[in-house]
């Protein structure tokens, strides 16, 4: 299970704005371990998705450019405070994390 | 501007449950194209055209970079009908950075860090009412002083 | 982009080439005002961040960051450490004043009986050792995050740091810093104030130079080239190894008083940090 | 042979195709400027855009004079030379690093050096 994802909620007018930050090493896999000179393998997170109400609000896809302990936010029509969005993401070597966070 | 205590909230909004995954959320992630190791490739590769250069995607990115590590990239469009939002980088050994899939609810505007390894072209793309319209900037990546 | 070269006359007299023995308190105006008039168009309490007091661009990117920060995520583990008793039933609370809360701002200080200035970490570790626990390695993990968090509770405080009037191996100690300051070193033969007081604001190749004063409010710090975030020593650390010189270790009495003098000349700034630099 | 090295140069940056016929019967003089131009680079050796603007380097730092008209401001190539050894010896506050003194660069790195600074 990979760690837990922060993440802020909050209702600008009608505008749902999302920010999280996922707590993760995005190893790009060019690096070599000063130690022992073996090549770091890639583990980055490629997939995020956004559900209110059980539609899916946003999907991000990424590579290993995107930079350690990522942040998103992105913006949706149709909350309220009190709604609920949930938050998850997937990595390339079938790690997970999950959060929801409530309007406000 | 002093630094506000007010930046982060203490206890945030956030409840961390851990949730199982349903397993429809994860859509088919285009990984062809970020797998292309030229910018070029891996746009032809995403969109299947070369996008249109039009000032209403509105990429904010700085000029120069202080860390190519760690380079804060904000894209929007007044652009109708979004479909997707893409960040390539040139001159990355994978040019595709991110590609955002939009809904109907969504507002077209979303935030990003990404890595830089040089200074290159980065391209914002947006995909709306099926075609693709880009805007590009020039981002040079500082390089330390020191000698080490 | 060419840059503008500007002609840096060797006016920064004494204070960029030796330290003039006048006392903390004089050290300390003579070098705030040494900024302001090198920077006469930046708001004195700005010191405090940095580069960003005067670097556009670069300040745009840092707010972008503190927006959300990555040094959040060792707030919290520390805090977590912070709370977490130790086996005898004690916890971190207990060794210090307040709490542990709310207290960064009088590290580090001069400890009479040892002789020592004091810094938070060399505390933290000292608690543990006191309730029965292994010290923590100093440069990175859970202990910048259990400092991290302290600092995070002292954010927004005035910095006091004493050196006690009566004292005078608490004067000799501060010197001892202020001398480390001014000194070169290294292969490359740079002191600290080769770079941060004779060509303060200037770039070395992109990267502009920060200001002495404020350079210790916003530790521990999440620094970007890093991806983590890094106590004060480990900056000093990589400072010295950088001009080529032997570092010290960490927490050396080197550092310590190395520490006491910079902090000395934050006096009066607010504590904000963590805060995320480059 | 330095003093054939800024006509020469010059030659080179005004006709490339003139510039491939001479390095070939200039024994190794081209080569010698790519070394002293690797080294005036070079992070871990000059470094010199550090501190100076050199042509055809990037983002170089603003702290001390740009390396420009170098053979106007350096009749003298000692002088030159004396000054990247070491220039405290010149002022004493300076804040280049002593490149000879502190064995930065070897001799022969340095006088490689000059007469690629000479050409800027």
């Amino acid at each position: 299970m990979g760690k837990p994802i922060k993440i802020r909620a909050k209702m600008k007018g009608d505008i749902a704005e999302v920010k999280a930050l996922m707590p993760h090493e995005m190893e790009a896999g060019f690096r070599r371990d000063p130690a022992t000179n073996e090549r770091v393998p890639a583990h980055y997170i490629t997939d995020v998705v956004a559900e209110h109400n059980g539609d899916v609000v946003f999907t991000a896809y990424w590579g290993p450019a995107v930079s350690k302990n990522p942040f998103v936010s992105f913006s949706f029509l149709g909350a309220a405070v009190g709604d609920t969005i949930n938050l998850h993401w997937k990595d390339n070597k079938g790690d997970s994390s999950a959060t929801e966070a409530v309007f406000k | 501007m002093k630094i506000d205590r007010r930046f982060f909230i203490r206890k945030v909004l956030a409840v961390g449950v851990l949730l199982a995954l349903p397993r429809i959320l994860f859509a088919a992630r285009p990984d062809k194209a970020f797998a292309a190791t030229d910018g070029d490739e891996a746009m032809a590769t995403l969109f299947g055209e070369t996008p249109v250069a039009s000032d209403r995607v509105v990429l904010k990115i700085p000029e120069i970079a202080e860390n190519g590590a760690v380079v804060p990239v904000t894209i929007s469009t007044d652009l109708e009908n979004v479909e997707s939002i893409s960040v390539v980088v040139a001159k990355n050994p994978t040019p595709l950075a991110a590609s955002f899939a939009l809904g109907p609810r969504s507002v077209a505007n979303v935030s990003v860090r990404i890595k830089m390894g040089e200074s290159s072209q980065v391209l914002a793309v947006v995909k709306a009412g099926g075609k693709h319209y880009s805007t590009s900037k020039d981002v040079k990546v500082t390089i330390g002083g020191c000698g080490g | 982009m060419i840059k503008v070269f500007v002609i840096i006359l060797v006016a920064t007299g004494l204070l960029a080439t030796q330290p003039v023995s006048a006392g903390p308190e004089r050290d300390l105006q003579a070098m705030q005002d040494f900024y302001q008039k090198r920077f006469p168009n930046v708001a004195p309490e700005e010191f405090a961040n940095g580069l960003y007091a005067f670097d556009e661009g670069a300040r745009e990117q840092w707010l972008e960051l503190e927006d959300f920060p990555p040094y959040e995520i060792a707030v919290e583990e520390g805090e977590g450490y912070f709370n977490t008793p130790f086996a005898n039933g004690n916890s971190y609370a207990d060794c210090f004043e307040n709490n542990g809360l709310s207290i960064k701002q009088n590290y580090p200080y001069f400890d009479s009986d040892t002789s020592k200035v004091v810094t938070l970490e060399l505390a933290i570790n000292q608690c543990r050792e006191e309730n029965g626990e292994q010290p923590l390695p100093y440069l990175r993990g859970e202990l910048t995050a259990i400092s991290a968090y302290m600092a995070y509770t002292s954010r927004g405080n005035t910095i006091n740091v004493q050196v006690p009037n009566d004292n005078p191996k608490a004067l000799a100690a501060y010197e001892a810093g202020k001398q480390f300051y001014y000194s070169r070193r290294g292969q490359l033969n740079f002191a600290c104030s080769s770079c941060h007081v004779q060509v303060v604001g200037l770039s070395l190749r992109a990267d502009p130079i920060s200001t002495t004063v404020g350079q210790v409010t916003h530790f521990p710090a999440y620094r970007t080239v890093w991806g983590e975030i890094v106590t004060l020593h480990r900056r000093f650390v990589e400072c010295n190894a950088q001009v080529r010189a032997r570092p010290f270790e960490s927490q050396s009495d080197e550092y310590r008083n190395l520490e006491y003098f910079l902090t000395y000349m934050s006096n009066g700034f607010e504590l904000n940090g963590p805060s995320s630099r480059r | 042979m330095t003093k054939y090295m800024v006509p020469l140069l010059l030659l080179l940056i005004a006709s490339p195709d003139l510039g491939w016929a001479a390095s070939a019967d200039s024994s190794g003089a081209a080569d010698k400027m790519e070394r002293g131009k690797e080294l005036t680079f070079a992070r871990g050796k000059g470094n010199c855009l550090a501190c100076h603007y050199v042509a055809g380097g990037e983002m170089a730092g603003n702290i001390a004079p740009p390396l420009v008209m170098m053979k106007v401001r350096y009749p003298d190539r000692m002088k030159l030379r004396a000054q990247i050894w070491d220039a405290s010896t010149l002022i004493s506050t300076t804040t280049m690093p002593p490149f000879g003194r502190h064995k930065i660069l070897t001799e022969e790195e340095i006088d490689l050096v000059v007469d690629f600074v000479l050409t800027l």
